[in-house]
């Protein structure tokens, strides 16, 4: 890991008694594409805004490139933020929304209109300065606020869930969009979803939220395949938490443990060793390439991913499920 | 919003017509009037038609003087109510301590207690300490009743801009003056605009707090009140009233405009 | 005290009855304004007042130099200290004045004038020519229910004053038609005459629509609202005589109250200089009779009464000149009165006249 | 707070501004204290000064204020006659509340929820001309639409109708000779005056109620009366609750309109407006002016809790 | 296909010159459960509001169980709509909320609060009545919605993306309740969604919505592996949409034809037959069981799904990519 970008050292933040964020320590390196995950109100806003000066920590401190940032207003952290509802000003025109911090700084109209244009082609929309936002779709407003964040060559940029209010199909291609510019500027990129498959398909490494504090961080392959709790396990993957007393009965330890839907198979599946348990099929969804069955098994209701095109069991039906003992992954923690 | 699919009902359509008779038959009446033969009372029908108020109305000095002290008054009332119902707005909605419940019922009060309260209380405010009335003795009573339109309509577009533009401005650099100069004025303008000439119209108009603090200075109303009161030339008042109400035509309709553009981009942000 | 009349101010403010100060706005030929502005370059600013009790709330206002207050606020304004007396050497006309006037107790106090007369008149009863063949004769007709002569019940056609000092004009009728009572003087009532007068002004209520409060709304309801007979001044019958409305009036045998007005100096006069000019201006015999021409009134100058082309020779005498003596003149009624001790004072009026109106 | 690593970024911002930023409170309190000295000490402190003199007396032979404290003059103020007349001033101010409400509210929901382009501007030019056009000379219009020889008698009589207004006009305690000089007719130009108060806070309230709420309720199987009576009116009442703060407070101090039009019945307007100048009595007039003071104290209470504040 | 609750007859509905819904045709069987998915603006929400009566077809007609509908007001219709932004009455609390069609028809006060209640706990919401709508979260605001439709047993129920608002996991959540919701009750559900993944797991039958018209119905199945149109192809399932020149080389028709990511092979992966092309991987996102690698080949850019455990190429490296000649769709339309 190259320098960090920033880093929060036992930061907390307090509304009354809502501990929004609790003694939270987190290194983001610099050039880094950072994601924070987690379910609503697990506090990756309050982190984000800590990190942009727009809230101050109750407790522990912040530094950003290695300097301590408490009393540094928003305005002078050289951070800038793409906000989840775009915030774009709807009385200035898309070329004055991405110049405005160029305006501030007093930049000449000519070499403001140059840059901001520039800012506009990097996002693919070059040409409509001239519109209002609100003459835009979701994606192009979208557009404009990366392109306003990073007129300014901030050496941090924050998204929060940049994406959320666009809908699917968009949604995919400027997932790819960003990651491409990301690696164009090479820039940090912190970036605060909810959408685990968002979170892991775009990011360097990521940090999982819970209550105020982060539960794991690390990259999406290991919070996919490791997660070190069952509430990572679950969040991350739909994976399918395997309680101790259980797991006993496979590897002797009495942990908790882990195991992916796609590791599983059911019965006439190819021959082979591994666990088995019995079950009934409770539900069944189509989702394209695999179908996804519900299986009451072992008082558990376990969730197994199976390729569409493989012959699948009707609903109601009794099976065995089968795994490999090494698809099971034990955990640390127990919450 | 999706508007309600064909046409309102018919008795809906009769009540909105005949409220709308109501309000505005009497106007008429007024433009009728304008150009009356009859110089003392006014009787129906009039008696016959003539121009020569308008001409009599150009020509009196004392007209003209009282339309340039109610504009005046009003414009300087406006300007003080639309500083002080922005300051207020503008703090209300930022402090979390200041419950807005306080100071909208201190900016209210003005304007919910009876004028004549208003009027009464600030004479004997005056003659307490000994204050002469002057021109800012009329301002003074009209800018307090004034500042709860404009606070109102600040304070409704406040809540209607998003926290995010302030923040993403002081993110992009600016500091509290800067975002207040380049994203919060120009958002709550249009709101302020509505407000004030909401503002203007109560001060231009108003007779009784009016009486209780001009002294001896006319303003428009207290010109009309007196010569409503004095059988001399009537038709003259009916006059100023048309050509107000034509003066102020088009403007109240750039408002509504102007206005109503202004939420679809005050909304535009989300 | 200075001897003479200073060099004017420039202006001068004054509260006067609405008729009381014309610079022909109306009518070219009543103006009395322009010259004096002229001659002395002192603007005059005129506020009109439509009852005594808006005088006297302007004059508590401030701001004005000169009040052409009636008698029931003249005291009232020596007592609050908002006039001051004159130094009557400064205004050479006074000799002029009618002498039934000179020391008029409604503005002379302690021996010391607070003003200078300006014209004096009668409350008289108008009527309307279509429904009184010949004129009444009592003011019964407005405070009896009774049919008038066109057959039509009196309720809803009659008129009175919104003032409280109407209390007096109906002790008048009082002190003619019921002598038992003891009345000596309508502005001094004691509790027992005074109750039989509210009496009769609450019979009154029931046949009165609406009191008349300012004379151009007393024109226009003679004109739109069929009212037929009420107290009125005698400005408004100028003035729907001058509309060729089918107008008269008449001094029952009751007699009337009437007026009798003074030009006051403020106490806070800011141009008592133009204030005297224009004292010594009103006296004057053209003004005096073009005045009592215009508003119906009578000279408190004789010498006015001859000579003016507005007024005309007869003028003095129509409007009144004679009936001096029969006119009991608005005062302030107070509790320590001259006439029988104790009586009832002017702000009880007030409060009962209200009563009364709210019926 | 500790000041001041190096600034991370040399442009915007000034020194005033970060210390703003940095003391949330500061501004703040510089916002609000012009206005909050000018309402609470300019125009309450008047206010206070007012409602002082009521405590006051007058004395009745010299006709001056004794500047003692005294209850007497609020024992005159519930004499009959005064009683009276605050009963009058309040029913008719309730009266004409409810009426601007029940004419205010078909045009105020047309505009707000059918009228769309030209027609929206129709409708607000229809309620802000009024509102524009001078106040006296709407008050003497009416007076000449209500006088005996006036338009609406006139209009009456080529209709042949002049039998019903009489009828009308012989109800005892309302009526009159003629309107212009009846309870009814003070009643009617009350109505019309403060209307556009009405329909301006109604509408936006009716503005904002969702068009999907009255989607929903006619899914669930709302008929448009239903639907009017369980969601649109409550979601509007607020509006209609702001907009009766102007009606009934400006009805419960107007002097001019009864003057004009009306019985020469006095309302407390005339009241204040008549003891203050008459005899200068200062202490009724300031003990007249608690009465308004204290009902719209009452009536602020309960609009504050039904949400009017918001949707005035 | 048993009866039908549903059916549109050519039906359109213009506004002004935008043909929101343009001659559509449709018919949905009784206890079905109906998904319409398709981009924004493409007139799904058009479409339910015309079966529910709050807009009037501009020509053609609508049946509900047979009976044709025009003219007859939301309020006549026994069809229930669930709204996008859920619609609760906020001066209402939830029981008052639910109770609301049982209170229009003068149902009994203490009977009518049995049935809310009944209501919600069919919805697990079983004693939060005196709740204010406000001070609910999203999701159980959701189901009050849900409660406050079926509360008068209606034969269909309309549902405007009912879950849009809801975050990830907790809409994973209602989806399998929907379901079982739908079966427990045996009515019909209508369902508008702009997820295809939510529509394919959910619906038995799904319509593709694209313009003012329907591109394609037919089960989740079909759909997904029988797209009858690049559009559809592209949609349901972010498909490789293939030109014909390119499919002309492998199967000699002059055909649009689509190419699931899944079926896509990539060098070292199990010898055997199948077609082959070779390209550049230009990026790569990990999303847990599987990997996605986006490959420019044939001037084409193609997007693989592989196994995230298996081998994976990294990017910029050169590949060959197989698969199967049977993978290949050939689509009829060509749009
Ligand atoms: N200004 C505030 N005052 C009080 N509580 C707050 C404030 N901001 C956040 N919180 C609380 O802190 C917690 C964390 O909120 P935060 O917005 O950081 O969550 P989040 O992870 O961003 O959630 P989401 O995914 O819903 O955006 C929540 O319980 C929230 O209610
Ligand atoms: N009342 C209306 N007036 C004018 N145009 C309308 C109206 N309602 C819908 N439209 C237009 O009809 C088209 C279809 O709209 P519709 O709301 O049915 O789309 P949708 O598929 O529901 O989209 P989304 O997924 O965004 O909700 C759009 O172009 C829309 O702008
Ligand atoms: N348009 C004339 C209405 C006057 C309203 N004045 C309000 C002031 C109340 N204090
Ligand atoms: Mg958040
Ligand atoms: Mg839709």
């Amino acid at each position: 890991m190259s320098r960090s970008a920033v880093s929060l050292r036992g930061v907390s933040r307090h509304f009354g008694s809502v501990k929004a964020l609790d003694a939270v320590d987190l290194e983001i390196a610099e050039g880094e594409f950072f994601a924070m995950l987690g379910p609503s109100g697990s506090g990756k806003t309050t982190c984000l805004r800590l990190i942009a000066g727009f809230e101050q920590p109750s407790a522990g401190h912040i530094e950003i490139f290695g300097e301590r940032v408490e009393g540094v207003p928003p305005y002078r952290r050289n951070v800038n933020t793409v906000f989840q509802d775009y915030a774009l000003f709807p009385h200035m025109n898309v070329a004055e929304n991405v110049a405005y911090s160029l305006m501030l700084k007093r930049v000449p109209k000519a070499e403001r209109a140059r840059t901001a244009e520039a800012a506009l082609e990097m996002v693919k929309l070059g040409g409509y300065g001239a519109r209002r936002p609100g003459q835009l779709s979701g994606g192009q407003r979208q557009r404009v606020a990366l392109a306003r964040a990073i007129v300014n060559n901030p050496r941090v940029l924050l998204l929060d869930e940049p994406l959320g209010a666009l809908d699917l199909k968009l949604r995919e291609s400027m997932q790819e969009e960003l990651k491409s510019l990301q690696k164009r500027l090479g820039i940090t990129f912190i970036f605060v979803t909810h959408d685990q498959g968002e979170a892991l398909s775009m990011a360097d490494r990521v940090a999982v939220f819970s209550e105020g504090r982060i539960r794991q961080v690390g990259t999406p392959e290991t919070i996919y395949r490791a997660p070190n709790s069952p509430f990572v396990a679950d969040f991350v993957g739909s994976s399918n938490v395997l309680p101790p007393e259980l797991v006993e009965t496979f590897t002797g330890e009495r942990r908790w443990a882990s195991l992916r839907p796609e590791a599983i198979r059911v019965d006439g599946g190819e021959i082979g060793g591994g666990e088995r348990l019995s079950g009934t099929v409770v539900a069944r969804s189509y989702l394209g390439p695999v179908t996804r069955l519900a299986i009451e098994a072992a008082g558990l209701r376990l969730h197994a991913a199976l390729p569409s095109t493989s012959a699948l069991p009707a609903e109601g039906e009794t099976v065995t499920i089968m795994f490999d003992r090494d698809a099971l992954h034990l955990m640390e923690s127990d919450a | 919003m999706r508007s309600e699919d064909g046409r309102a009902p018919l008795f809906l359509r009769l009540a909105a017509a005949g409220g709308l008779v109501y309000l505005l038959g009497p106007l008429l009446i007024i433009f009728v009037y304008a150009f009356t033969t009859e110089e003392r009372s006014f009787v129906w029908p009039p008696p016959g038609l003539t121009l020569k108020w308008f001409a009599v109305a150009w020509n009196r000095p004392d007209v003209t003087a009282a339309i340039v002290l109610s504009l005046q008054v009003a414009a300087v009332a406006t300007v003080i109510a639309m500083v002080l119902g922005t300051l207020c707005a503008a703090a209300v909605s930022r402090s979390r301590f200041f419950g807005r419940e306080t100071i909208s019922l201190l900016v209210i009060l003005p304007i919910a207690l009876p004028g004549i309260i208003t009027g009464i209380a600030l004479r004997s405010a005056f003659a307490t300490f000994e204050i002469p009335f002057s021109f800012w003795t009329i301002v003074l009573g009209h800018a307090t009743f004034c500042i709860v339109v404009v606070y109102n309509n600040a304070v409704a577009r406040f809540r209607r801009t998003s926290q995010s533009l302030v923040e993403a401005s002081m993110d992009l650099g600016a500091d509290g003056f800067q975002t207040f100069r380049h994203v919060i004025l120009p958002n709550i303008a249009t709101a302020l605009l509505a407000g004030g000439m909401l503002a203007f119209a109560l001060s231009f108009d108003e007779v009784i707090v009016t009486t209780f603090t001009a002294g001896q200075q006319q303003t428009l109303p207290l010109w009309m009140l007196e010569e409503l009161i004095r059988p001399r030339q009537r038709p003259v008042t009916n006059v100023v009233a048309l050509f107000v109400v034509a003066a102020t035509f088009l403007p109240i309709l750039a408002a509504f405009y102007l206005t109503r553009d202004g939420e679809h981009v005050a909304g535009a942000g989300k | 005290q200075a001897t003479s009349v200073g060099p004017g101010e420039g202006a001068v403010n004054i509260v006067a009855w609405p008729g009381y100060i014309e610079r022909g706005e109306t009518d070219k030929a009543y103006d009395w304004v322009t010259d004096f502005e002229k001659a002395t370059g002192c603007k005059v600013s005129v506020k009109t007042a439509a009852t005594s009790d808006e005088m006297v709330t302007l004059m508590n206002q401030g701001g004005f130099d000169l009040v052409t207050a009636s008698g029931d606020a003249s005291l009232r304004l020596v007592a609050g200290k908002k006039v001051v007396p004159i130094d009557t050497a400064l205004v050479p006309s006074w000799s002029t004045l009618d002498d039934r006037l000179k020391d008029g107790a409604w503005f002379t106090v302690d021996g010391q004038h607070y003003g200078t007369p300006y014209q004096w008149g009668p409350n008289v009863l108008m009527y309307n020519t279509n429904v009184f063949k010949e004129a009444p004769k009592s003011w019964s007709v407005v405070f009896e229910k009774q049919d008038f002569p066109d057959g039509k019940p009196n309720a809803g056609r009659v008129q009175a004053y919104d003032g409280p000092i109407y209390i007096a004009d109906a002790a008048t009728y009082l002190m003619a038609t019921k002598p038992e009572l003891g009345i000596k003087d309508p502005y001094e009532l004691n509790e027992n005459q005074y109750s039989a007068v509210l009496e009769l002004l609450k019979g009154q209520r029931q046949l009165v629509g609406r009191y008349w409060h300012d004379a151009a709304v007393q024109v226009d309801d003679f004109k739109t609202e069929g009212v037929v007979a009420s107290s009125s001044w005698p400005f408004q019958v100028n003035t729907l005589q001058a509309d060729k409305q089918p107008i008269a009036s008449t001094v029952p045998d009751e007699g009337a109250t009437g007026w009798a007005d003074t030009t006051m100096l403020a106490a806070d006069a800011a141009h008592p200089n133009c204030a005297y000019l224009w004292m010594e201006h009103s006296l004057s015999p053209k003004v005096q009779g073009d005045v009592a021409a215009w508003f119906g009134s009578v000279p408190v100058v004789p010498a006015a009464c001859k000579g003016n082309a507005l007024l005309g020779d007869g003028g003095c005498a129509t409007n009144g000149f004679d009936n001096f003596s029969k006119i009991h003149f608005w005062k302030t009624p107070v509790a320590k009165c001259a006439s029988q001790g104790t009586c009832v004072p002017y702000s009880r009026w007030v409060t009962d006249y209200i009563a009364v109106m709210g019926g | 707070m500790t000041a001041s690593a190096e600034p991370m970024r040399s442009s915007g911002g000034s020194r005033l501004g970060d210390v703003f930023w940095r003391r949330p409170g500061l501004p703040v309190l510089v916002m609000l204290t012009p206005p909050v000295l000018w309402l609470g000490i300019v125009y309450v402190g008047s206010l206070l000064t007012l409602l002082m003199q009521s405590f006051y007396s007058l004395d009745d032979f010299s006709g001056l204020v004794v500047p003692e404290f005294t209850l007497s003059t609020y024992a005159q103020l519930l004499t009959p006659a005064n009683f009276d007349i605050i009963r009058r001033t309040v029913v008719m101010a309730a009266l004409v509340t409810v009426a601007d409400a029940i004419i205010a509210f078909p045009i105020a929901y047309m505009a707000a929820r059918y009228a769309r382009g030209h027609w929206k501007a129709l409708f607000y030019l229809a309620v802000m001309l009024p509102l524009w056009s001078s106040y006296l000379v709407k008050v003497y219009a009416w007076k000449l639409i209500l006088a005996k020889e006036g338009i609406l008698n006139w209009l009456f009589e080529t209709l042949h109708l002049t039998p019903l207004l009489d009828l009308v006009l012989a109800i005892p305690g309302v009526g009159g000779n003629s309107l212009s000089v009846s309870s009814i007719g003070t009643f009617l130009v009350f109505v019309y005056v403060w209307l556009p108060y009405m329909i301006l806070p109604t509408q936006a309230a009716l503005e904002r109620v969702p068009a999907n709420l009255v989607d929903a309720s006619s899914d669930l199987g709302g008929r448009p009366s239903a639907t009017f009576r369980h969601v649109i009116l409550p979601l509007a009442f607020p509006g209609i609750v702001a907009g009766s703060i102007f009606t009934f407070s400006l009805t419960l101090g107007d002097y001019i309109i009864p003057q004009i039009v009306g019985t020469s019945r006095l309302f407390i307007g005339q009241a204040v407006y008549a003891q203050q100048g008459t005899a200068g009595n200062i202490p009724l007039a300031a003990a007249f002016t608690v009465v308004p003071v204290v009902i719209m104290g009452i009536y602020l209470t309960i609009a504050k809790r039904l949400g009017a504040f918001d949707a005035l």
